[in-house]
């Protein structure tokens, strides 16, 4: 089945080489074809060698010990974060680790809903999210506005799952302090119109957090000129291990911002009953730190600069695109899509008469792992009038027989059920 | 075929033709239960006799996979009628079962069609499906009891 | 020099071959001493190869996938957390994860300085620490205090540096609503009496926490006999890797506390302007979690277990009274240790004359790796009227031999800045 | 080696005999420093000739490690009496060779013995230790200046 004739930007073959777990058989033993990098991303064998490299030759306390591996460790530490800070465009300082984007977005609400802290809400001030928000960037901000009285608001989306903007000029009001939005839907690929958003939200002075989970894995990010006051993200979408998440905020946010977790390496002198801090990002960055886990994230974004990020999406987009035909062709599957040019690679969609539980079921049985469910995005699912979907999404290093493999597989599906 | 292991021709069946949907007046309380991962979810109604000993309906209304749907249905049909003290190892036998990773055959007497959810219990992420209703009718009978 | 003569309970010439970094070079081509185990430790092979099998073979979205690599995984993960909580004797909904002891302490700490927390403190409550508190056991309830009004109190230390307990039945009293110590001093080795001051907190009713950083690793924990609510440490002191801490605490006190961090799988259900929570230890895990470094930390578990935790400790006990003995003999060296039988590898001491960071960098030069500075517990730093101490701390795969190379070392501290 | 390369004699000397060191009454601005690693600190005097424009005295009072004692001893002989502008270049010439890892030979003329501290700054852990004293010193003359 080919669709599409394209040439691809990527040596595919040879990226597959470097993510030994693409080599692991599934159930039946078959090949598995892994199309849930929204979820979490593979690993290049470079990741892994950096992480257990650490381990081998300079474990140690980083920022605490003077002794010869403390000073390796650290050195590691401290370049690793410079380097994945310039692949945002941000500065080091700018650059907060955590451990997932999660921790990422309640450190900043954090800022919001804590007595003496000069950005306390009070009530009848708003927060603006969207209809569209992972629950990592919405529950946080639910609790902030339990907990101070703001008013929580959100942009609702349309049915073709885009931002709504038409009601916009009143959603962003002098009112609004915080506007906090994802970049790319985790569900729909949708990319949002942040030019557009941050201007105004600058025009009333409010602060402007992304939410670019999606968005840095996939494309080139920009801090610098996306005129946004902070961006998380986390480093196992992007090729990274698991416990490492990303605040990036200009200095003047982190200065006004208190410290959240608090301990060692945060402070600056503690006494019996008073202590003082240390300035931004260690006033962020309390107790022993995951500094094997920030080498390991440098070592994906070598990987990913190595392929060049360009590539990746021009990759990404043509299978976006190949997968979108085939579906089309679909009879009884319904594809939520944003009419958009530019989209991400997560794909959602249903099929007539199947449940997404019963779908990912056949196609796992297959050895095909995409994701079924609500996607942390359960308003996001309500708006859709479904309980759940089924959910493809392609990383660098998925082929376009992966596509067919998963299409053939969803006809199955329709035959298993006995559905027409 | 592990599929087919899964997918018996009786949970289908269940699934295509639910036993006794549908939410009755009738009934002392009622319980509902939401799949947190897959946002599944049933109401379920328990009314039991005046002596609180007897389940006399099980009525519910229920969005769901096959292997949820089903699993009501064939809760419908084990439970609709025996006393609170059969309810009791019939739930037992069953979630037993759906706890043993299908290594634990379970008794056809107690359960009826529910032994063909044995290849479910093989499937971790599914085992939440099949116990939905089960954990709705063991809450709203307990409740409908006291 | 042999001071004391001693079964050797530790095939430490194995052991030692199971850790990749002691082989490592220092300056000069020294071999690497490796004496502050108290600030982290090292990590056997098979804790590396656990971290890289799982991204090699499983690696996958744990808890929201429904596909094969999910299922693996999300096994993996609760098998993980069950043997880590069996290790502490707790049982795994007991158990919840996190990314270091700080944050452990922090979730804590947050239950009781949080609006519609059925624990938040009032004015005129009492929160008791000891003044021998890491700084993440102090500064989060000096927060406390701060957010609520409670007041801070602290267990004096005596001048050996054990807990002053002749003032406790005034300490501990109908005011006193937590109590949080140390199960084992980082600076000083000193063992807590946990017996005692449990069972008076019970008496008034106060919940207890224990710090057990420093105890896990070295010794015997029984978390289901300790007679406290929590416990908290960090895998990375106990051979685990970076990035995965430890609470455990009885399901009451979890019932009991709110989410801290919020979003994607603590939920049950969501909606644009209301969620509520799983149940713990779930609703305490926000974010996608570190599946690799949890599945690591059961297999450091599992390398402690086959050494035996008793001979660990009996080991331990060896080379600190070796240590101690030999510090005892040299000349202007003053030691700040507890009159205790049953104490932990960490010994502090003073050079007269020499800064500790001075006494850091000649054993630094000699391949000797200790720690110099305030160890995060500057509060006991002014108590013992230094600005900071020389720590040495001892582990599973220390030698007698590295012993005498550190006080041969440390003679030459004494002569390279002449001092008598 | 590369011991006797971090502790030169020169430092060794400034340590044990620090040139300057007390608190003086005369000063119109004060600066207090720790370095939160080790706990280290200083409080630094900076006292101005009338006109605002050269370092009449520089005093301090300080706890810590050889390297910071005797770069609190080198700072003062090299900066008083100096104007504040010469100072912005004995300062900037320091810190630059301080923060190069040990690869920036600094201009003797401008730093004097402070030239010795290039082994110090092979060793990133010491540096903030050789900076204490120095950073106190700008921010004292700096708030003195104003
Ligand atoms: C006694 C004690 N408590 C708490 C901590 C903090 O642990 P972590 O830095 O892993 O959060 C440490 C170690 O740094 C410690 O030794
Ligand atoms: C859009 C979006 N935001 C936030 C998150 C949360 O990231 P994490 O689970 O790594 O904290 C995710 C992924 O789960 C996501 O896709």
């Amino acid at each position: 089945m080919t669709l599409i004739s394209h040439k691809i930007a990527l040596d595919v073959m040879s990226i597959r080489r470097d993510f030994p777990i693409l080599e692991v058989k599934m159930r039946n033993n078959k090949d598995l074809v892994y199309l849930d990098s929204a979820a979490t991303s593979q690993k290049p064998n470079s990741v892994l060698q950096a992480e257990a490299r650490f381990y081998e030759q300079v474990n140690s306390g980083v920022h605490r010990g003077a002794h010869y591996l403390a000073e390796l460790a650290t050195d590691q530490y401290e370049t690793a974060r410079a380097k994945v800070a310039n692949f945002v465009g941000a500065k080091p300082e700018q650059l907060v680790i955590t451990k997932n984007a999660t921790e990422s977005l309640n450190l900043l609400a954090y800022a919001f809903a804590t007595q003496n802290s000069s950005l306390l809400l009070k009530p009848g001030d708003e927060i603006l999210v969207t209809e569209m928000e992972h629950h990592a960037n919405l529950v946080p901000w639910q609790q902030v506005a339990e907990k101070t009285g703001a008013k929580l608001r959100w942009i609702p989306i349309t049915p073709a799952g885009e931002l709504d903007l038409s009601n916009i000029s009143e959603l962003i009001n002098k009112k609004t302090k915080v506007i906090s939005f994802t970049h790319m839907s985790n569900v729909l690929g949708t990319i949002t119109p942040v030019a557009q958003i941050a201007s105004l939200a600058k025009s009333v002075g409010a602060k402007v957090f992304l939410d670019a989970c999606q968005s840095v894995p996939h494309m080139s990010v920009d801090f610098a000129t996306l005129n946004v006051d902070a961006i998380v993200f986390s480093a196992h979408k992007m090729l990274g291990p698991l416990g490492v998440g990303m605040l990036v905020a200009t200095e003047e946010l982190l200065d006004e911002m208190p410290p959240f977790l608090t301990g060692g390496s945060m402070i600056e002198m503690v006494s019996m009953d008073k202590s003082t801090f240390a300035k931004a990002p260690k006033k962020f960055e309390a107790g022993t730190p995951n500094a094997a886990g920030i080498v390991a994230t440098a070592a994906a974004v070598d990987y990913l600069n190595k392929i060049g990020m360009n590539n990746i999406q021009a990759h990404e987009e043509h299978l976006t695109e190949y997968l979108l035909a085939g579906l089309a062709q679909m009879p009884g599957v319904q594809v939520f899509a944003p009419n958009l040019i530019e989209r991400g690679s997560p794909v959602s969609f249903a099929v007539a008469g199947v449940h997404p539980h019963d779908v990912g079921q056949v196609l796992d049985d297959d050895g095909i792992a995409i994701r079924v469910g609500h996607h942390c995005a359960w308003p996001l699912m309500k708006k859709l009038n479904v309980t759940a979907t089924s959910r493809v999404s392609t990383y660098l290093y998925n082929e376009q027989s992966e596509i067919d493999a998963f299409l053939t597989s969803l006809e199955r599906v329709r035959s298993f059920f006995g559905v027409k | 075929m592990q599929l087919q292991s899964l997918y018996q021709e009786v949970i289908l069946d269940h699934y295509r033709n639910q036993r006794g949907k549908g939410l009755r007046g009738d009934y002392q309380a009622e319980s509902h239960q939401v799949n947190p991962t897959c946002g599944d979810e049933i109401t379920l109604r328990a009314h039991l006799a005046e002596d609180k000993k007897t389940i006399l309906d099980i009525s519910y209304e229920s969005t769901g996979c096959s292997i949820s749907q089903a699993s009501a249905s064939v809760l419908f049909e084990q439970v609709k009628g025996v006393s609170i003290a059969e309810f009791e190892k019939i739930f037992n036998e069953y979630h037993a079962m759906m706890q043993s990773q299908g290594k634990l055959e379970a008794n056809e007497d107690l359960i009826g069609d529910g032994v063909a959810f044995i290849g479910v219990a093989q499937y971790p992420a599914r085992v939440k499906c099949a116990l939905l209703a089960w954990m709705a009718a063991k809450d709203a009978i307990g409740k409908a009891a006291l």
